[in-house]
């Protein structure tokens, strides 16, 4: 009994932390400029694209070069959603989620048969491929691409709040449920199965865990998750179209993972925040060396893949990841 | 409990391996709360048996009968849901998942919590009792002691005691060991051998194993292998003195 | 006159304790067999000497050689030869290149050729193969090919991991009866891990029993034999 | 367990909390309360989106250049009214994405008092949508697209266009036709998006009919694949004359394409595509450009007659470390002179809405190189509007026909297309606008 | 008829080039079983370095086997420096499986970067050495030329000399060997580092000439960005897997299917499709043949 009380206490306070968490991002989003505002939420969106690759990565073990594509299927489906079946905004989103689940799981399906190398190429494939399919239907708008307005503030909330903030609240309460149900899910049979399959598919398959199925599941929901940071991206920026959703946007995705350490949710934050922060810094460095236009606009892009390569090598399991088995060896030690 | 009810059989199991004939016209037989050692030379087809019952190899020809009845071929993954369970020889646990969720992959069948649930985090009550039904399973094994430890930080009789207590946990009929005593010292082996004896009251035991010392103490029937072929079958004391099995298996000289 | 010399030889896989404390020595031209239940850390010991794996500490020399600070490509131009477990042959190629491949580093070509007709003429079967890949072979020939493989680096000392897995007891009477005459008519020594025991023990000069990691006997072959505690726990009976 | 999961929460907790405060303790740009949005008594601070780096940025990436070396001209001989400009380059990588972010770091953080020459429209048409210039005040002078849509006032209050509409050139390309290929069969190859509908619209609006027509995808993915296939399609219908519409990158194949395989109908090349001296950087042999018309509203800039030529040539030699003269070069820094002209034309009193009414004011006087005429008004945020005709030669420069520059204007819209008498002003002093 | 001929060779043509880059990618994966994605960098990092031999030189054909020496010299570099610290470090854990992929796309960044730094995002351009203009046959004109003539010929010799080095020699042996078995290979004394470093730097010239080719035949210009290399990367890794990963054979089969595939979606369907056609093709031919054309049996699990 002891057991159930403590487990339900912990989840308890779990739910709690994340309302808590909502309180300060509101008290932050009222102290901070409109810049800032709009950091968080392209913080908020990278926060939950990321938490989606942990998801299909981090825990069941599959690669995807290309995650950017699912995005870009949430983004567009929120779209055409509003535009051509004239559907609510809030609405979008789960469409959007829907949606990129949908394919998903088809995707999924296929991904169940690849192993390492070949389903990252696959994915790959697919990430350079998808975008340039919305030229191909009218109905996607071309390389115009389509808008996507997410709409004004209430009015009643006042005529200082700007779309940015609440565009932020938006891609926060998206963040924070999501990240709050993904943690769930984590935590439970179904994390502790996809990280069982990781480890030892053989051994899972003979605990009774079918394998196929589950690593579909992990790629629909992985790839629902990627839609809706792509509905929030489209709201972000207001348009959908291919070059929005480049091969580099992947890449960036599957960095931030690598950075916020792909085994845990712990370190989601440490990765999105990279991501924005590091052509600011980038730009800050150049500044101070005087460096020439060349030297500034590629040095965002140097940063990210030597932080990459750097991660890897140093730091596979990502920095949280690591402290934790730093902690707990120690632990261990000191037990005997 | 009629000790003729026969568990599971298996009939006329043939595999090949591109050519190679792994195992030919093999028949099998495992009665309610019986413990039955199968055992050969290397590379006699034990394994590949063993993977054959798992649905980890498909064989060419074969029957399957459960409780008498026959039954499809099995696929791995609904192995525990027919109430059987299995070992694998050394390396079968999860290695980043601590020891207490190893075990709880094994109880996993008992869990209904959907995936909606999950994310809602309405699956209290089911962890709670995935966990309580692990902390016994390791109860059974003396491993309590080690259930928040990382999978592979054990030592080597640890991992047998926990992938025993991961297969104990789905409480199957039938328990299938691979090599159980495999690199464990005397005094393991010994807590093994009572260990399985004292198992034999709620399931049968079907075991692989090179240790004679093992075989011959908790066998109640033993198979013989050679070659893909059962070349003998009884008790251990019919199979020790017979003639094939001594030239084979036990041997006097190479 | 010693050898192959071991002292406190202790290795360490992962939080595992495969080797521990291990010492024991054998003279030049012996065949000495190493038995001991799975997991016991026989092929541990034999990856550490031929500089596959690390070890934790302690020393082994092979005569003047430090078998601890090598690595296994270059032991192999000191003399020592690994025939790892399970008929290590590389089932893409041909016998033929697979021969080639253990006279690879070998400067003088002149040799290697005698080397492989002397392995011919030992394993005729190997002859008459010599153009189809490996993995057409029998198991019995793979390991016939395995050894050669090995002796075609000229080796001095011989490492082999259960060259009797999974053949047919005929077949395996044929290898160990190879390998003792190998050992005298070349000159070798050897190091031989077996879980057929007994037929180990019986080709054997000396023999090194291990459990756990650690060896709890080593004494002259016939001794061993007669050990009633080895031969209840490892003999069968 | 319960420790562990809540050292987890803390962990994130932490994490979270610190980038927030980071965020929040970074203080946004020094703000002086008496200071104008970009303007202090010693310098002004504008910003520009391009792509520096990226497939789409090769050519484009010379244009920030060219304008900071013209603005640095201007600042070594006094500035504008005293005051320094300066410009804040960065880069989209053509990623509508990134426009916004950055245009919001322009406008948020560098408080830059207008964008002038932003790049792409769909880059545009992201920024307007979600940064929305327009409502808060801020100018986007001179984009650099030839999107009809961004002359609409109603929508785009605050941007003002530069380049005539691709509906102009169509509109203007008809009329030319008409006058010079009665009769012929024609072609039209095209990028398959608002840029060639907007094309067709023109085409279809003054009557004229393809034979032919070849789109291709935009997304420069198609362009290195498939220019065999649209000389093909082209060559089979038979079209003797044949409009391209399209970015450089797809006329350089197509010309390629059409010398590899031996087909030699009248190119006309639009404006977007045309440019020879982002041709020849791609490497297209001069040769094969030859006997092409193209169309343009600026001086060749081999046209080193042209005062204009002149001056951006001498200043890209001291400001610019000589940087290769082209189009681009010509583009960017007419672009930068038309904004000092604006920022003089303000006055000393600079705040955005002083700009943008100098502008409206003023613009349709403003000296430039541009050979047609600006439309500024009260009403208008259209600039140039019309294109002269001429036939490249051997060397691969565009010369007028006849020698002279012949001038076709039109709008948007319905209007007629006439032939211009217009004059440019000429050029000020020392190519310092007053 | 003459477009369908036409079709035809552009998909040779094009196609022999994806097949270079397949068994670049090939050589990477034999002899260390990872997947380069940095290849197309690679390649890219020695044309442009190709592109300073032609400054140099005056001649394309002197400039094409520098650059191959070259791409050989940065490959071996990247496996000596990068590569096996790599393999050392993040061969265990979670994501042993995923971080060489990962860290090769690190190293794709890392090299893009570097080639903007020096030579800047300008178009750069290389002309081409010989007449690219078609063959004429009657009033039509083929998508054959000098040029494209000579990428065939060069992409099939190169494949004879790979094949023959791999077949007839003793190096051959070890190359085979060390990726089959690296561990037996060690036990018969090969050197399989330095076999390996040798397999990275072979991946490295053949990248080199693909890249050398690939520019001149198609737009003619060199950028950090460049398409053609993007083309490289994706389809080089789609011709490869098609062909089985394992053989050089299965890598030439593979880029020419996929060449001859793409030529007829563009020509017959749609260009926008040609990217997504791609990805169909390889999940089509995983799903038919998880282990691609060549090598269904004799492959091994990665």
């Amino acid at each position: 009994m002891r057991a159930v009380h403590k487990i339900k206490s912990n989840s308890t306070t779990r739910f709690i932390f994340f309302i808590a968490l909502g309180i300060v991002l509101f008290l932050l989003s009222n102290r901070v400029d409109e810049l800032r505002v709009y950091q968080g939420a392209e913080i908020a969106v990278y926060v939950i694209a990321i938490s989606s690759l942990i998801l299909l990565t981090g825990y069941s073990g599959q690669i995807s070069l290309g995650h950017g594509a699912l995005v870009a299927i949430g983004g567009y489906a929120a779209a055409v959603a509003n535009i051509n079946f004239h559907v609510p905004i809030w609405l979008t989103f789960f469409i959007a989620v829907l949606v990129s689940a949908l394919f998903g799981a088809l995707l999924g399906a296929a991904a169940a048969r690849l192993s390492g190398p070949y389903l990252a190429g696959a994915t790959l494939a697919l990430a350079v491929g998808l975008p340039s399919i919305a030229n191909q239907f009218t109905v996607l708008g071309g390389e115009q691409g389509l808008t996507f307005d997410a709409g004004m503030p209430p009015a009643s909330l006042g005529e200082d709040f700007t779309v940015y903030k609440w565009n932020f609240w938006i891609a926060a309460l998206a963040t924070l449920a999501i990240l709050w149900l993904l943690q769930n899910i984590l935590r439970s049979r179904y994390g502790r199965t996809w990280r069982a399959i990781r480890s030892n598919d053989v051994a899972a398959e003979l605990s009774g865990i079918a394998i196929g199925r589950s690593k579909v599941l992990a790629f629909a929901l992985s790839a629902g998750i990627a839609g809706l940071a792509g509905a929030c991206l489209a709201m972000l920026v207001g348009t959908v179209s291919p070059s929005a959703f480049p091969i580099s946007l992947s890449f960036s995705l599957l960095t931030g993972a690598v950075l916020a350490g792909v085994t845990t949710l712990g370190g989601v934050m440490i990765g999105a925040v990279v991501l924005v922060a590091i052509p600011e810094i980038a730009d800050a460095v150049a500044n101070r060396f005087g460096g020439s236009e060349s030297v500034t606009s590629n040095l965002p892009g140097l940063l990210v893949s030597a932080l990459l390569i750097l991660t890897v090598l140093l730091v596979p399991n990502g920095p949280v990841e690591q402290m934790r088995t730093i902690r707990s060896r120690k632990g261990v030690a000191s037990h005997h | 409990m009629s000790t003729n009810q026969s568990l599971l059989a298996v009939k006329g199991l043939s595999i090949s391996f591109g050519g190679l004939r792994a195992l030919n016209d093999v028949h099998l037989e495992i009665k309610q709360g019986e413990v039955v050692g199968l055992i050969g030379p290397n590379g006699a087809g034990k394994t590949t048996a063993f993977n054959a019952l798992c649905g980890l190899v498909t064989p060419d020809a074969g029957e399957f009968f459960l409780d008498g009845t026959s039954h499809a071929w099995p696929q791995t993954d609904t192995l525990v849901k027919l109430g059987i369970a299995r070992t694998l020889q050394g390396v079968g646990l999860f290695s980043d998942l601590t020891v207490l969720e190893n075990v709880m992959i094994g109880a996993q069948r008992f869990s209904s919590t959907g995936l909606i649930s999950a994310a809602l985090g309405r699956n209290t009550k089911d962890e709670a009792q995935l966990k309580e039904r692990a902390i016994a399973a390791l109860e059974k094994v003396y491993a309590t002691g080690i259930a928040h430890r990382r999978a592979d930080t054990l030592s080597y009789p640890d991992t047998k005691r926990v992938s025993i207590a991961r297969a104990l946990v789905c409480e199957p009929k039938i328990l299938m060991l691979d090599e159980p005593a495999g690199g464990l010292g005397a005094q393991d082996i010994e807590w093994m051998n009572s260990l399985i004896r004292n198992l034999t009251a709620t399931m049968s035991v079907l075991i692989v194993e090179h240790h004679m010392d093992v075989v011959m103490s908790v066998c109640d029937r033993l198979y013989v292998l050679n070659f893909g072929e059962v070349i003998s079958s009884g008790s251990a004391e019919t199979v020790r003195r017979d003639p094939a099995v001594i030239a084979a298996y036990l041997g006097t000289g190479a | 006159m010693m050898s192959l010399r071991i002292s406190n030889l202790t290795v360490d896989h992962g939080a595992i304790r495969a080797l521990d404390d291990v010492s024991f020595e054998i003279a030049r031209g012996q065949l000495c067999a190493v038995i001991g239940a799975n997991g016991a850390g026989k092929t541990t010991l034999l990856r550490t000497l031929s500089g596959l794996k690390s070890a934790t500490s302690g020393s082994a020399h092979w005569n003047e050689t430090n078998l601890l600070h090598g690595k296994a490509e270059q032991l192999v131009r000191h003399g020592v030869s690994h025939v790892s477990e399970g008929k290590s042959v590389i089932a893409e190629l041909s016998v033929k290149e697979n021969l080639d491949l253990g006279a690879l580093w070998r400067r003088n070509k002149k040799e290697s050729a005698e080397t492989k007709t002397f392995i011919i003429e030992t394993f005729p079967r190997l002859g008459e193969r010599l153009e189809q890949r490996a993995d057409t072979l029998s198991g019995g020939e793979r390991q016939m090919l395995a050894i050669g493989r090995a002796l075609m680096s000229k080796p001095e000392l011989l490492l082999l991991d259960e060259p009797s897995l999974g053949l047919a007891p005929l077949v395996v009477a044929q290898i160990f009866q190879a390998i003792r005459d190998l050992t005298t008519s070349m000159g070798l020594t050897v190091l031989l891990v077996e879980q057929n025991a007994m037929g180990a023990l019986k080709i054997a000069d000396t023999g090194v029993v291990f459990n756990l990691g650690k060896v709890v006997a080593n004494d002259f072959a016939p001794a061993l034999i007669a050990d009633p505690a080895v031969r209840a726990a490892y003999l069968g009976y | 367990m319960i420790v562990t999961n809540r050292r987890k929460f803390l962990v994130t907790s932490a994490a979270l909390v610190v980038g927030a405060l980071t965020l929040s303790a970074v203080p946004s740009q020094a703000f002086s309360p008496r200071s104008v949005d970009g303007v202090t008594a010693t310098s002004i601070k504008l910003g520009i989106t391009i792509p520096m780096s990226g497939t789409a940025s090769p050519g484009y990436n010379k244009i920030p250049g060219a304008m900071k070396a013209y603005f640095d001209y201007v600042n070594d001989n006094g500035g504008v009214n005293g005051r320094k400009v300066t410009l804040v380059v960065e880069n989209d990588e053509y990623v509508p994405t990134k426009a916004v972010t950055k245009t919001n770091k322009l406008v948020l953080r560098d408080k830059v008092l207008a964008l002038v020459g932003p790049l792409g429209t769909s880059n545009n048409q992201a920024v307007a949508q979600k940064v929305n210039p327009g409502k808060r005040g801020v100018p986007v002078l001179f984009v650099n697209s030839g999107f009809s849509g961004f002359a609409n006032k109603a929508k785009y209050p605050t941007t003002y266009t530069v380049l005539p509409s691709y509906i102009m050139e169509a509109k203007i390309m008809s009329a030319y036709i008409k006058e010079k290929f009665a009769g012929k069969k024609l072609g039209l190859l095209y990028q398959d998006d608002d840029f060639g509908d907007d094309a067709l619209a023109g085409f279809k609006q003054s009557g004229v009919d393809f034979a032919v027509k070849v789109p291709y995808a935009s997304g420069s993915q198609g362009v290195a694949t498939t220019p065999g296939t649209w000389v093909s399609a082209l060559a089979k219908g038979g079209a003797e004359v044949v409009v391209l519409f399209g970015v450089s990158s797809a006329t350089a194949a197509a010309l390629y394409a059409s010398y590899v395989g031996k087909y030699k109908p009248q190119w006309i090349l639009g404006s977007v595509g045309g440019d020879a001296t982002t041709l020849a950087a791609s490497k297209i042999p001069p040769s094969f450009l030859a006997g092409a018309i193209g169309t343009s509203f600026a001086p060749s800039p081999a046209d080193a007659t042209d005062d204009y030529i002149k001056l951006f040539m001498d200043v890209n030699t001291k400001y610019n470390a000589g940087v290769p003269f082209d189009n681009n070069i010509v583009q960017g820094m007419n672009t930068a002179f038309l904004t000092v002209q604006a920022l003089k034309s303000a006055g000393k009193n600079l705040t955005r809405k002083s700009l943008m009414a100098a502008i409206d004011k003023n613009g349709s006087k403003f000296a430039s190189a541009g050979l047609v005429p600006l439309n500024y008004s009260a009403t208008s945020h259209v600039g140039y509007n019309g294109y002269w005709f001429g036939t490249y030669n051997a060397s691969g420069a565009l010369v007028a026909d006849g020698g002279k520059y012949t001038v076709y204007t039109t709008d948007s819209g319905s209007g007629a297309v006439a032939k211009s008498t217009y004059t440019r002003p000429a050029m000020p002093a020392k190519g310092l606008p007053n | 008829m003459y477009e369908l001929i036409n079709t035809t060779l552009i998909g040779i043509t094009s196609g022999s080039i994806y097949a270079l880059m397949a068994i670049a990618i090939v050589l990477v994966w034999r002899s260390t079983r990872i997947v380069n994605f940095a290849q197309a960098g690679m390649a890219l990092l020695s044309t442009y370095l190709g592109y300073e031999f032609i400054r140099i030189f005056h001649s394309f054909w002197i400039a094409l086997p520098l650059a191959m020496v070259a791409g050989a010299l940065v490959a071996a570099l990247i496996d000596l420096v990068f590569m096996r610290l790599l393999v050392k470090h993040a061969s265990q854990g979670p994501i042993a499986a995923v971080a060489p992929i990962i860290a090769t796309l690190g190293l794709l960044g890392v090299i893009r970067a570097f080639i903007s730094f020096f030579w800047g995002n300008q178009d750069l351009a290389i002309d081409s050495p010989i007449s690219n203009v078609g063959y004429t046959v009657g009033t039509h004109t083929l998508a054959i030329s000098p040029l494209k003539l000579a990428i065939l010929i060069a992409s099939l010799a190169l494949m004879g000399v790979l094949t023959l080095l791999f077949q007839r020699t003793n190096l051959g042996l070890a190359l085979r060997a060390s990726a089959f078995a690296p561990e037996i290979s060690r036990l018969a004394g090969v050197r399989v580092d330095g076999v390996r470093t040798l397999g990275w730097a072979l991946a490295g010239a053949a990248g080199a000439a693909a890249g050398m080719l690939q520019t001149p035949n198609g737009t003619g210009t060199l950028s950090p960005d460049s398409i053609e290399f993007s083309l490289l990367l994706v389809f080089g890794f789609i011709a490869a897997v098609i062909g089985g990963l394992e053989s050089l054979l299965g890598a030439v089969l593979g880029g020419l299917i996929l060449g001859l595939v793409l030529a007829f979606v563009l020509t017959y369907i749609s260009g926008s499709l040609v990217f997504i056609t791609g990805f169909v093709l390889l999940i089509v031919v995983l799903i038919a043949l998880p282990r691609g054309i060549i090598g269904a049996k004799g492959a091994r699990r990665a």
